[in-house]
């Protein structure tokens, strides 16, 4: 079925059991981002200390795909330089508009490309993007400060 | 009754319902709320206009012109009809929310010592239950004039709570807005108190009939509101066509929103003055093809009668709230039978986010609306993040309920919930 | 070049062109400065939407919502195209007034401090040439906020006189409002210096394209203009649609004009933060048949060759004063030759109002406008109470020259002048 | 040719040699009106007495439709009672939307009758009503004051 390209076992679990969804009480940025059609919100935290991503915790609502992605996401950032980091942020940002061409790097984006079928379902692209887009926003932020 | 209205017989008429869908589907469209599919006289009539009449109205000595005239003006006088209104009261915009903000609007354009004018302490009242289209421009009206925004807070079935009525609307009241029917929770807003109460303290009230004028019949004379707003598109009508209705006495003394050609009386490079409704309203080269394709949706509607379309939805909300009580884990929001509201059926499934409820039932044809649906402020009183939306009219059925709950149960399975 | 572009293979795509006019005659089509025809693709366009596509974009997770909304962004972005702009900067309205209202109420509705704010004192430029749709929405933007209108005069062939620039546009100016070619006498206005002189006291420059993007190539770019308005309609498009271009560093920085669901960041019952643009200005489910209709038309036009098109009509303009040219009694207002003017002609029978003249071309199956065009302030400086105007497009050709001329001697008969 | 049934030989006469076309300086009422789609303008004077039309005189511009009627009108309501004048002004406009089905009642209209053509061209009914409109208005002036 159709579904199962968008709804991957993997993205189930990151939505039953969500990662880093905690805020963090100290970061060096936090941002708030919605997603106004659908009313999905989402705070995000970022720690990085020199140069480095050192914690990401996020808090937030919204539909299975935007938690999934957002767990994978913070789990994935933690540890890498600022430049790798959002150079990871891009490569899903480009599996995201392939519509359904690429399944993506395993080795960039980890349990990042169980969400490549969402790239078929232009109406869930932001719902993925969310969590991304939010801690491309505070790492800059952070690496700005 | 019945056999008299026959849904699947109405779907011949449509020519989306020949599509397939996802998974190889038919389309079963419970997203009326959001648009309603258009019948097939619809698409001719403005095709028809375009290929025998068209040409700019009120503009021209040709023959083309003339025809164009009596086209939109013949449309006019159908939608005039339809509401039990006089026909220079009907103005032609390009959905509600143009319709809404061109009142909100004129409000705030009025001079000083006008009726309609709003100075800082004057009340604007609307409730929770509002569309962000019913919402928005008062709040900017609000803000642009220092009036104060004050609402008529909702109880637990989504019905408005009229208990401080007159808290709300006080001597300091210029506009009551209210929803007629909420999109949301399907709830119809019992207006007529409010009405009496709104003109009691000599101010103006104003309807969002979008979710009620394509439903059940409207008679803006009984009704005895001031304006009135919807949109083409909700009612079997092609997009970019709204109405804006209000009482002649008063639109021949607003302030227009538009200005431009065909509005005026006379112009200087300095100033201008401004014919009468419908005119002072209808600024530029209309919206001619879809007044034309409208007024085709009224008709189709008045064929099937108002009265025999508001049953048919009443009945068939009865038979899925019905349906909806035997599923678990489903919660109705809103009015949980049929008295009272109309075919609007917002739910939730517990452990599964109304997207993903969606998008599962997408896969079988089902195309439902999700999410905060315009009207957020509601979301959260409600302390809801969505909902998910079934709303029906006169092309669905029975069949189309069941396909939805069982689809439901699909969602659950999938989701393991 | 003749033989590439052929009106009356053209025609063929036009269904109107099948009907019989009064007195049995074909239709001569003069009227397309008021609004042109449309081609069969258009019309099919907008029904293969309805029949297939249709739901409100944006706010479904359904397979209709996701169609909808991509027929309606890839519209977007053929307009995109066509004036070389950015995808975003592109929004849709339902006319060039709406557009032209827009761009004045986002100003009034500036907050005091901003870019956009218009004071007492301040200046707004317009010019003796302009349509009422570019010029009272800058009368009572001046009225609600105490500015000063300013105009640039026109010399006696109907050109803007660019003598008193400096005294126009001064420091005190925050938006200068010009057409780029009047719908009354044809001529083009060289905005190049005008933007330049606009730029360099910190104004904004609005630009009115009714009569220009459909008939020659635009380049927003090029054109260094701040925000520019025009009408599908009258671009063989779809009635109900308009154009609106703004740079998107100011869009997104400007204050909404309509406001209701779709436009929104955030709402609470008191309070709501906007969208970017495009979303900011769109407010409420969009004219999306009317936008995919107007993408059609778009693709027609590019088909044809923007250039094509601006060469066709300089060709039949320069061939029709020609013709103009040797009727006695018959006096062209405006440029006499086909230079820095479109193809738009006004004139006057000496002895016969332009009312009655254009009675007598319908016998003939000419459609022509008469009257003051919707630019009174132009009529009264040029000491008339109305022209007959002929304007041409891309169906038309000689042979619709050579019935116009000929109709005209019959009026003269007629009227025994 | 259609176009005869509305520029009848009296009505191209009426535009030609126009009666009272030249502002009487004393009136009882003086009205301006315009018809805004096609910019015609009239300026109408009259004068009452004992409830009896005086004189009606008037200026403007317009189409031969709107001047011969003009003309028309203020020859017919001079000398009339104002509960006559304003049934012939009644009968006048009946006349006007009667699509070309009425062809006036020559006793009541006199030269009015040439304009019965007219109603079959709607978008010319303005112009023929433009000075009854007018006329009316002075008149119903003149009688209140
Ligand atoms: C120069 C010009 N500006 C503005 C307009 C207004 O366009 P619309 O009536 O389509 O809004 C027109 C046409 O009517 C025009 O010719
Ligand atoms: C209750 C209500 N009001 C206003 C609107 C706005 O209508 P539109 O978007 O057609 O302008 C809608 C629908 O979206 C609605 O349901």
């Amino acid at each position: 079925m159709e579904l199962d390209s968008l709804y991957q076992e993997v993205i189930l679990d990151h939505y039953k059991h969500p990662q880093h969804k905690k805020l963090n009480p100290s970061y060096t940025a936090q941002v708030h981002h919605v997603n106004p059609s659908c009313g999905d919100e989402i705070t995000l935290n970022v720690s990085m200390k020199d140069g480095v991503v050192e914690s990401v915790s996020w808090d937030g609502v919204g539909c299975s795909i935007s938690q999934a992605s957002t767990s994978i996401a913070s789990d994935l950032m933690i540890g890498k330089t600022l430049e790798t980091a959002l150079a990871t942020v891009d490569a899903f940002s480009q599996l995201m508009s392939s519509k359904g061409n690429e399944t993506g790097d395993e080795n960039v984006l980890e349990d990042g490309v169980a969400l490549a079928g969402v790239s078929k379902f232009p109406a869930r692209i932001k719902c993925a993007l969310l969590g991304w887009m939010a801690f491309k926003d505070a790492a800059l932020q952070s690496g700005a400060n | 009754m019945k056999s008299m209205f026959s849904p699947a017989e109405i779907r011949k008429d449509f020519p989306i319902f020949a599509k397939t869908m996802r998974g190889g589907n038919r389309l079963v469209y419970l997203d009326s709320g959001a648009t309603s599919q258009k019948p097939r006289s619809v698409l001719d009539a403005e095709r028809n206009f375009y290929e025998l009449h068209n040409a700019a109205v009120h503009r021209g000595a040709h023959l083309l012109a003339e025809e164009a005239s009596s086209e939109y003006e013949g449309a006019r006088a159908v939608l005039a009809g339809f509401l039990n209104a006089e026909v220079d009261e009907v103005i032609f915009t390009k959905s509600a929310t143009e319709s809404l903000n061109a009142i909100a609007y004129s409000f705030g354009n009025a001079p000083a010592n006008s009726k309609f004018s709003i100075k800082p302490g004057d009340r604007i009242v609307v409730s929770e239950l509002e569309h962000h289209a019913n919402l928005i421009p008062w709040q900017q009206l609000a803000k642009r004039t220092g009036a104060e925004l004050v609402w008529f807070p909702i109880d637990g079935e989504g019905r408005i709570d009229l208990s401080k009525i007159d808290e709300l609307i006080t001597e300091r009241t210029k506009v009551v807005a209210l929803t007629h029917q909420s999109n949301v929770l399907g709830t119809i807003v019992p207006i007529e108190k409010i009405v009496e109460a709104t003109h009691a303290v000599g101010a103006l009230f104003v309807l969002d009939a979008c979710q009620s004028a394509p439903h059940f019949k409207i008679d803006v004379k009984k009704l005895g509101v001031d304006f009135l707003a919807f949109s083409g598109h909700k009612a079997l009508g092609p997009t970019g066509i709204g109405i804006l209705w209000g009482r002649l006495d008063l639109l021949n003394h607003m302030e227009p929103f538009l200005t431009g050609g065909s509005m005026i009386e006379s112009v200087t490079m300095t100033d201008a003055t401004w014919a009468k409704a419908p005119k002072r309203f209808e600024a530029g080269v209309p919206n001619m093809a879809q007044a034309v394709g409208l007024a085709a949706a009224i008709k189709y509607l008045d064929a099937l009668g108002m009265d025999n379309v508001a049953k048919h939805e009443k009945d068939l909300t009865g038979y899925a709230l019905n349906q909806f009580a035997n599923l678990d884990g489903v919660n109705v929001i809103g009015p949980k039978n049929n008295i009272d509201r109309g075919s609007v059926i917002s739910f939730e499934i517990t452990g599964i986010h109304p997207h993903d409820v969606g998008q599962v039932l997408d896969q079988y044809g089902i195309a439902v609306r999700t999410g905060h649906h315009c009207a957020w402020p509601l979301m959260r009183k409600l302390g809801l993040v969505g909902t998910t939306r079934a709303s029906f009219y006169v092309y669905n059925d029975e069949s189309d309920v069941d396909s939805l709950i069982s689809a439901i149960d699909e969602a659950k399975k999938y989701f393991k919930v």
